[in-house]
């Protein structure tokens, strides 16, 4: 048990305001009523109490749904407003949130302009993109509006000044009263068998809000909507917003302002053309001229000027290796032939005359000894030889006789050193030192001692 | 040139600007440029030529009956 | 040459411009030169011609839109 | 010589600089020189002629080309 | 004598210098330093002839080559 | 004699130095002396026909080596 | 005698020399010492012979080799 059955406030009113919040009913509600208790804080927002007789309800209005409000609300204005309800958390109250406000009065027209205006922006005709292009250049344009009005004749006129090879086709319709309608969405059917109009203008002058109601009907609005041909609306003054100029494929302020939507002006248009035209000129010029300097660029270029350069150095450098060939062949030669010359005088220096004349020296020089030598070597035999010959004729035995000395030889040739070696009749030899004596003995006589 | 002339003066006008701007853009290259450029110049040729050719209208006013007859402006009003 | 014919101007341009580049850089050998020298030459003479042409169409599609009358519409005004 | 004609200006070039510079290293044997100078020679005479040949083509384009007239928009220039 | 025809420069001129070197050290017996020095005269004939050969052939390509006609537009220049 | 001939120029004059030598010593029995003395006259006389036959040669061969003609080439500088 | 003939020169010189100091010593009978110088005196003989012999040979050569031309080069230098 305990509190958890007890809701928070909070809770509570939250859950409140999920339902307030869910119910479509309470969402886009169109309210009337009195204001009172009116205050406007100085952010722009509103605050007041919506109430009649009986009953009363906070409302607030934002600054940014109130800024383009016509009127200014005030205590005790009846106003018509529409909004969404939904609870304010903090005080617990509902609120109604208001998003459009009208003074109460116009009444039931406004209410149904309001209420066709949601229904065909839900439906999605006011879309974008359910839009057609205008065609910038018409041949013809369609004008759907009173043919007695001052639109149709602005109309006609702007056209014709801007652009007078544009065909006007006016479809007359009706533009006020309960006929009107009808008589629009005819004329726009008209115009869309015919097929002629490139574009159409549906409009009329200005004037009360009853006096252009025709344009704030269901059946123009779906008839726009419809329509192949793309359609301007011009509908009364700048300020006058219709349901045809929400459907329209284009909102004209005036119907003058229409006209110039519908068709160019023809001197713009030629301006525009000769202006494209010498753009092309220029463009093509420009091109040609930036095409050309680059080729002239090209063929000024150094390397197109010069092809000279292409083989001029080659032949200098050819010239040169020739040069080069000629002088290393010759240097090569010279070099051989030095080579040749050197070996040639070392030969010339090493001749072997040299050799010979050494050979002869020495030839010259045994040559003279051999016969010297040879002849010292008899010099020196002989001397030998008398030296010892001189020495045996000293000692000669022969020279003792010299001194009266002989000497006798008996028959038998030997020498007599006694007088027995001898005997009468023996015949001696008496050798003396200068010659010899043949002798007989004649007698022999011994010493006496 | 004859095909040309089914080409309505808007396609005209619009290929005019086309090539205009493709030749300002500048890469285009020359043989394409001068193909460009000489359908450029037919174009504006022809578009100067439906401005000029087509005479004044009058404008015209359809009946409800399906009718047509000239329209004349209420100069009184 | 007759191949060359269907290059566009810009490839002739490129090529012409290449080769401007290569002979400028200077180490082409001999032969290839003289053929590349040759080629820039027949390059040049065709871009020159194609020019020419270009120059000549426009020079001519100028002088018949010279001749272009002003708008009539226009001056009525 | 005919084998020669199919090499490049920048071979035969290469040769003869190869050549120059073994004659110039000088250990060359002198009847290898001989012939060596020789085919120096040819080669000189080879790569002079190739250039002779070029000048020549040059020449002639130049002149061709020297015809040609100048540009008309280059000269509103 | 004819087999040394085939002898290359270089090598009578080495057998050449090996011979002088002989000569020079000195201690070669006489008859065949004779000999020897024979030897070496004739290589020193032999590679004069080489030589005057070679310098014959020279100087006829050198006059061939002096009569190469010289380039035109290098003088233009 | 025929078998000196194969001797050279320096065995022979070895032979003769040693004879020279022997001979200067001095204690060379007479006879011995006479016998080598004319030994050494051999040897002599072999010595000094091989010199003059050298002689000749040398003499022949410088005046063929005076005819030899110079080189154009080495004078041209 | 024809013994001796045998005798080198120095043999005879020696026995000369012998002889000669038997002759000094003094104490040779007369007729003995008659018989060693007649000896002596032979042998003196001989050695005389041998030497007069030589001479001649050495003088015979010497002749012969005055014969010999004298060499060419060697005057000149």
């Amino acid at each position: 048990m305990g509190t958890e059955r007890y809701l928070t406030v909070i809770a509570l009113t939250k859950y409140i305001k999920r339902k307030f919040d869910k119910d479509p009913h309470l969402q886009n509600v169109f309210v009337k009523g009195e204001i009172s208790n009116f205050k406007q804080h100085s952010s722009g927002h509103m605050y007041f109490t919506l109430k009649d007789e009986k009953a009363r309800i906070l409302a607030v209005m934002f600054s940014r749904y109130n800024q383009n409000m016509k009127f200014q609300p005030e205590n005790g204005m009846k106003v018509l407003i529409k909004g969404d309800l939904t609870v304010y958390e903090q005080s617990g109250q509902y609120q109604i949130y208001i998003k459009e406000m009208q003074p109460d009065g116009i009444g039931e027209l406004y209410l149904a302009y309001e209420q066709l205006k949601e229904k065909l922006e839900t439906e999605g005709l006011f879309s974008p993109k359910a839009k057609q292009d205008i065609p910038k250049y018409p041949e013809c344009v369609g004008v759907i509006t009173s043919p007695t009005g001052a639109a149709v004749r602005d109309i006609i006129t702007t056209i014709r000044r801007r652009y007078p090879i544009a065909k006007i086709i006016v479809y007359p319709a009706l533009v006020q009263g309960n006929q009107a309608a009808p008589s629009i969405v005819n004329c726009i059917k008209q115009a869309n068998a015919d097929g002629q109009a490139d574009v159409l203008i549906a409009g009329r002058g200005g004037g009360s809000i009853e006096e252009l109601w025709a344009f704030n009907e269901e059946i123009v609005a779906r008839a726009i909507y419809k329509s192949e041909l793309p359609i301007i609306s011009a509908v009364g003054h700048e300020t006058d917003f219709t349901i045809a100029d929400f459907v329209a494929d284009l909102r004209a302020p005036t119907p003058t302002g229409a006209a110039e939507l519908a068709v160019p002006h023809i001197d713009e248009l030629a301006e525009r053309i000769w202006n494209r035209q010498s753009r092309l000129i220029r463009t093509m010029r420009e091109s040609m001229s930036r095409q050309n300097i680059r080729l002239t660029r090209i063929r000024k270029s150094y390397a197109f000027r010069n092809p000279q350069k292409l083989y001029e150095q080659k032949l200098e450098q050819v010239d040169k290796y020739a040069e080069q060939l000629k002088r290393g062949a010759e240097k090569l030669f010279l070099i051989k032939q030095e080579e040749q010359k050197l070996l040639l005088k070392r030969l010339d220096r090493a001749r072997p005359q040299e050799l010979l004349q050494e050979a002869k020296q020495r030839y010259e020089n045994s040559n003279k000894y051999l016969t010297r030598n040879m002849t010292a070597i008899l010099h020196s035999k002989q001397k030998d030889f008398k030296h010892i010959l001189s020495s045996l004729e000293a000692m000669s035995p022969l020279k003792i006789m010299d001194r009266g000395y002989s000497l006798v030889y008996s028959e038998n040739g030997e020498l007599a050193k006694s007088v027995k070696a001898v005997n009468v009749n023996d015949k001696v030899k008496i050798q003396f030192s200068d010659g010899s004596a043949e002798c007989t003995v004649v007698d022999t006589e011994g010493k006496s001692i | 040139m004859t095909a040309d002339k089914k080409v309505t003066f808007e396609e005209a006008m619009e290929q005019l600007e086309e090539i205009v701007e493709q030749l300002e853009e500048g890469d285009v290259p020359l043989e394409e440029a001068i193909d460009i450029y000489k359908k450029g110049m037919e174009l504006s040729k022809l578009c100067h030529d439906k401005l000029k050719n087509v005479e004044a209208q009058i404008a015209e006013m359809i009946t409800e009956d399906g009718k047509r007859e000239p329209f004349a402006i209420a100069e009184e009003e």
